[in-house]
């Protein structure tokens, strides 16, 4: 199940959304994001492993942490990047902001609370019945959203329907300041799916192409009629929970450490050894990725702001 | 001459309506479909358009409120029934920050067109299941409050509902569900075809030179009861059935108020932060003269579970004539 | 773990539980109970099953069905059925009503929203840690509530703190007119225990001994700390959801054929066959719990109704 | 002279010092212990008392708040945080079901003595995460709502919150807890030792006698600044802090407004069925001569993100500013 995506085309995925992220860290300082900002970076390999298994009318709901799903789906990066600038030619015109991603046309879309986005995305799977295609609905969240309440209910439901819905759960191992091991009943996530009548799986989701495989099976289930997947990816958030955070509830140690086990290095190294590339090539790419969107954080800075007067619109059909 | 049938008839047979009319219409929530609603609003609704487009689902009211937001998201008009309105506390979080706000939030690229189908009102049972709490929604950007009083514009209101683009709370008495048609003194007639009647106008069902009634849903029928009775004393009571809390129809409030110079507001939600308050301060700011105010409302603490109790805090038709008469100067 | 009470003590209380809703239901064609009412008929031998395992130190937290669980939990019958009659004699002064029972010296409390008990138990369980005693919580639900959010996220935490909690589900295979298979993503709740870290067992629901020594087992395990337990009882609601449901989603024969099941009526013939008591004591131990009850019913008849002066008190500390 | 501290701080100060004082306070919620809170209003609390009494959980609001329940019916006074305000709609059935009726259904046989810990107010991150409603609380009985402006009012707030027998929803500004005390013009001296302040007494920060400003939590320190700018043209105004939405001081505003005959009422959370309704209309009961009234809120729109929408919808000095010289002819 590679989805005739090559592991050098996931490396290109992970290094536009590293970039991406880094690019958006420049709107902090400078306040032009003066919101919130949540980024993923470390937690690539998630989502270019799910590149290349969806279509349009497969639907994605999403979390705050939504960057690089939204990516994974094909979402117009230029769009995103002037909605998370706050300007009017942003993905939502400026009045949704980072955590408020839409892109009707590819059916993705994005919530800022936590657990929400999985009744999301059960509509959108029980949609494929009504239609009777075989489109499905992911939902991506944290490890943090699975003792919610809303993720109970949307899975139960999704295994009672048996319903094409593949949730994909970034465990990094901590909501916030609480780490899962605590939080959780059970150690692993994948264990609690039979609960739910759905099939689970822990992958590393350090590995592009562990994520990729699982993602493909669970995609190919849900096409199918088997149902719902949890697919539990390992990871880690480099950065703090949002930018600004001081992030004193990890250890130091703990950060060294994990933050030295890079997914694109790893992919890069896999990618060396292989004899699939080498190492200037794939400088060749960061360097080309990077420079491609910082013409693109010029240009997103040159877009107007949002016009107040239009600050009244669209809390009713027009 | 009145049908008969129920309210909660009229109301299955709009869905009907709808639901031929426009095969993007789904009901969702708990019974709706085998039983057909525990009021019998979605009767039949299941035999005739089959368990794929009317879902019975489990209790499980945030993945029912979620999954409309998906359906919405794909073209569809989702209708969630939250049985009761007094549960909508264990997913109001769908309702006002997703349904609510995803129009907004996409600067206008989404729509949620979505009924949310419930029961208000008080006929006993106590704290948990006699609220009203249209004044809560009301509060919440981006949602329409639809309430009505009598079974033709019950059956009008949730056409135009079904047909709205927006967010729409339905909120249907409990009190008046299963009363028959030629039981309501008003909108007791109620054609077989499809109509609609649109949300925001209030309708004035008595006129009077006196004092202004502005009421919705359960309480209509006990104030134009009150406005009978006090006639006799030679009081002319105008009796508005707003029939929607958002949008307030405050053209027809100001415009009789203007006339009586007294309004009564009789809310059966919470006095406080709410319908009346909001009423009133309308229409002061409308500049309209007011000789006299009054509301009468729950004041502020829950439903009682004993009928000695709960006759005192819920509006009634006697305790809606003594607030006229105290307006009037009467007692 | 018998709790030294007989299966003879164990009939004695599901009678009462019997002619207790038998005499409330009295009270619905003279209106002298104006909301809904819902009874337990055909379910005692679950909540007889409870009796012995508790003390005053531990906390029950019931549902809308919640007669029998209150006198399992030995909330005294006189004020309940005044508080159901409306009564300023109640449990509660008239105040809760029939969905609302409280008595706090004995922990007891109820409440009518599906699933919403059992996080409150699960602030009893943990009151049980903060004061370092060998105290449990109880939470009573039907198995509707299992696939409520509120359910999850606290079956979570109690199994996440291995706390002293009991759930006790009672599964009559109905949630109004929604059947248990349709709403559930597995076939049993019991089969979902370990998700939650807690131990599952499903039981006979109409066998009050196979009820008695799970519960037995389920509370003794959470003394010794071993933490939460699911116990799921099948039965049958032999009656509408309340009263004046039409009940017409449950089909004729189904509805005679599981009502003739009796609870009372199997125990009874145990006590008989085991020559633990004759058909005649048996007969005179019904004859004098209805009499008692039918004594109460009119002494409760005869009690004042609240003070409609009084409404308005109670909604702040005085 | 004011210590070098922020106004989380204050708050972990007063928590301090109510769990010292009695230990039947508990703390419970995400991040309140090993992080001390995302604002750090928790901080050192578990450190000092243990991660028993100072509890982290799992994002499970329901299972937070109905803990809360269960361990106020075994006689603790629990401190319930949800981070952020926006999030009550997952958890409101507890609140409004349970926590606030509890006392009332059973007949006042057991008492509530929670405090709802959560922080709201408009900092930037759009819609789900920029509201106050404390409307929203007070629509519904037997709910104390307080919403401090300044580090005094806070954390003595606090003290008479945890020492309540009612349950207290305690909101805190995003926008103020992170602002140290000295930079407050006004509540900015704290004392290290316990005192409290009482709930349902607003506060005169300023007197005038044009034109009564009733505000509190984050807008209190703009319209100070607003009331300061106007008095250059000659406007007294008289800015009042309310500190609680309930109980509402309508003494201490019908007073000033008999003064002034002029009502500006200030509120971040939505404009319409909310607090500045229910000011107006009581002070329209209570017989108070009202020569201008207005009402400066958010208008009825979802927050939005970009900071160019949101500066236009979310009441700041200059808009209040312009609010007061337009209800004093001033234009
Ligand atoms: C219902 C709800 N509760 C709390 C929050 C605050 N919050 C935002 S993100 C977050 C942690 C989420 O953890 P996880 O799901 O693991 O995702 P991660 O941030 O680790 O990617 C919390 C508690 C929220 N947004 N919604
Ligand atoms: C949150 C919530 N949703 C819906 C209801 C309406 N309701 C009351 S009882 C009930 C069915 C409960 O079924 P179950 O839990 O199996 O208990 P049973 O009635 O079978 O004893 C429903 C849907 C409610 N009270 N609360
Ligand atoms: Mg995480
Ligand atoms: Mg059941």
């Amino acid at each position: 199940m590679t989805a005739g995506i090559t592991l050098k085309d996931r490396f290109g995925y992970m290094v536009w959304m590293r970039h991406f992220e880094l690019a958006c860290l420049e709107g902090v300082p400078s306040r032009e994001i003066h919101g919130e900002l949540h980024t993923a970076v470390g937690q690539e390999a998630i989502s270019a492993g799910m590149v290349g298994y969806l279509t349009k009318e497969d639907a994605m709901c999403s979390t705050h942490r939504n960057h690089m799903h939204a990516i994974a789906k094909g979402v117009d990066m230029r769009s995103m990047m002037a909605e998370i600038f706050e300007r009017s030619t942003g993905l939502c015109g400026g009045f949704g902001g980072h955590m408020h991603l839409f892109d009707p046309a590819l059916k993705f879309s994005a919530t800022g609370i936590v657990g929400a986005g999985v009744p999301v995305a059960l509509g959108h799977a029980y949609a494929t019945r009504l239609k009777g295609n075989n489109a499905i609905a992911v939902a991506v969240v944290g490890d943090g959203a699975v003792n919610t309440g809303a993720f109970h209910e949307a899975m139960n439901m999704a295994g009672a329907l048996k319903l094409p819905m593949v949730v994909l759960v970034e465990n990094n191992e901590w909501a916030i300041s609480v780490p899962f091991s605590a939080a959780s009943a059970t150690e692993t996530i994948a264990e609690r799916a039979p609960s739910w009548g759905a099939h689970g799986v822990r992958v590393d989701g350090l590995n592009v192409e562990e994520v990729a495989a699982a993602f493909g099976d669970a995609v190919q289930r849900a096409r199918a009629g088997g149902g719902p997947s949890i697919i539990e990816a390992m990871c880690y958030r480099f950065r703090g929970h949002f930018e600004g955070d001081a992030d004193m509830y990890r250890a130091k140690e703990e950060k060294e450490r994990r933050r030295a086990a890079d997914p694109l290095e790893i992919t890069k190294a896999k990618l060396i050894e292989r004899g699939l590339a080498t190492e200037g090539e794939l400088a060749e790419v960061e360097r080309s990725v990077a420079a491609a969107l910082a013409e693109m954080l010029a240009a997103v800075r040159n877009d107007p702001f949002p016009d107040p007067s239009q600050a009244r619109r669209y809390v009713f059909a027009e | 001459m009145a049908r008969n049938l129920n309210l909660s008839q009229c109301i299955s047979e709009a869905l009907h309506l709808e639901m031929e009319r426009d095969p993007s219409v789904v009901v969702i929530g708990e019974d709706v479909g085998m039983q057909g609603g525990v009021f019998g609003a979605t009767r039949g609704l299941q035999k005739k358009f089959g368990s794929t487009r009317v879902v019975d689902t489990p209790i499980s009211e945030s993945a029912i409120t979620g999954m409309g937001v998906g359906l919405a998201l794909e073209g569809y008009r989702p209708i969630l029934e939250i049985m009761f309105v007094d549960f909508i506390g264990v997913c109001l979080d769908q309702v006002y920050n997703a349904i609510a706000k995803n129009h907004y939030m996409s600067g206008g690229r989404v729509r949620m067109p979505i009924v949310i189908k419930t029961a208000g009102g008080c006929i006993g049972s106590g704290a948990q299941h006699s609220q009203c709490l249209w004044g809560l929604f009301a509060h919440l950007p981006g949602l329409k409050v639809v309430a009505p009083s009598n079974p033709y514009d019950a059956k009008g209101l949730m056409a135009s509902a079904v047909e709205s683009d927006d967010p729409v709370v339905f909120i249907e008495h409990k009190g008046l569900l299963l009363k028959r048609a030629e039981d309501f003194t008003f909108g007791s007639d109620v054609p077989s075809d499809r109509y609609t009647v649109p949300i925001g106008e209030a309708k004035v069902l008595r006129s009077g030179n006196d004092l202004t009634l502005v009421t919705l849903s359960g309480t209509v029928a006990p104030a134009m009861k009150a406005a009978e009775i006090v006639e006799a004393a030679g009081i002319g009571v105008e009796v508005i059935d707003l029939r929607s809390v958002v949008p307030l129809d405050m053209k027809t409030v100001a415009e009789s108020v203007a006339k009586t110079g007294r309004i009564l507001v009789v809310d059966e939600d919470y006095l406080s932060f709410g319908l009346s308050a909001e009423i009133v301060t309308r229409l002061i700011e409308a500049g309209v003269n007011l000789k006299s105010v009054k509301r009468l409302a729950v004041p502020d603490v829950p439903i009682p579970g004993a009928l000695s109790l709960e006759e005192v805090v819920v509006p009634n038709a006697g305790s809606i004539q003594a607030a006229i008469e105290e307006m009037m100067g009467k007692q």
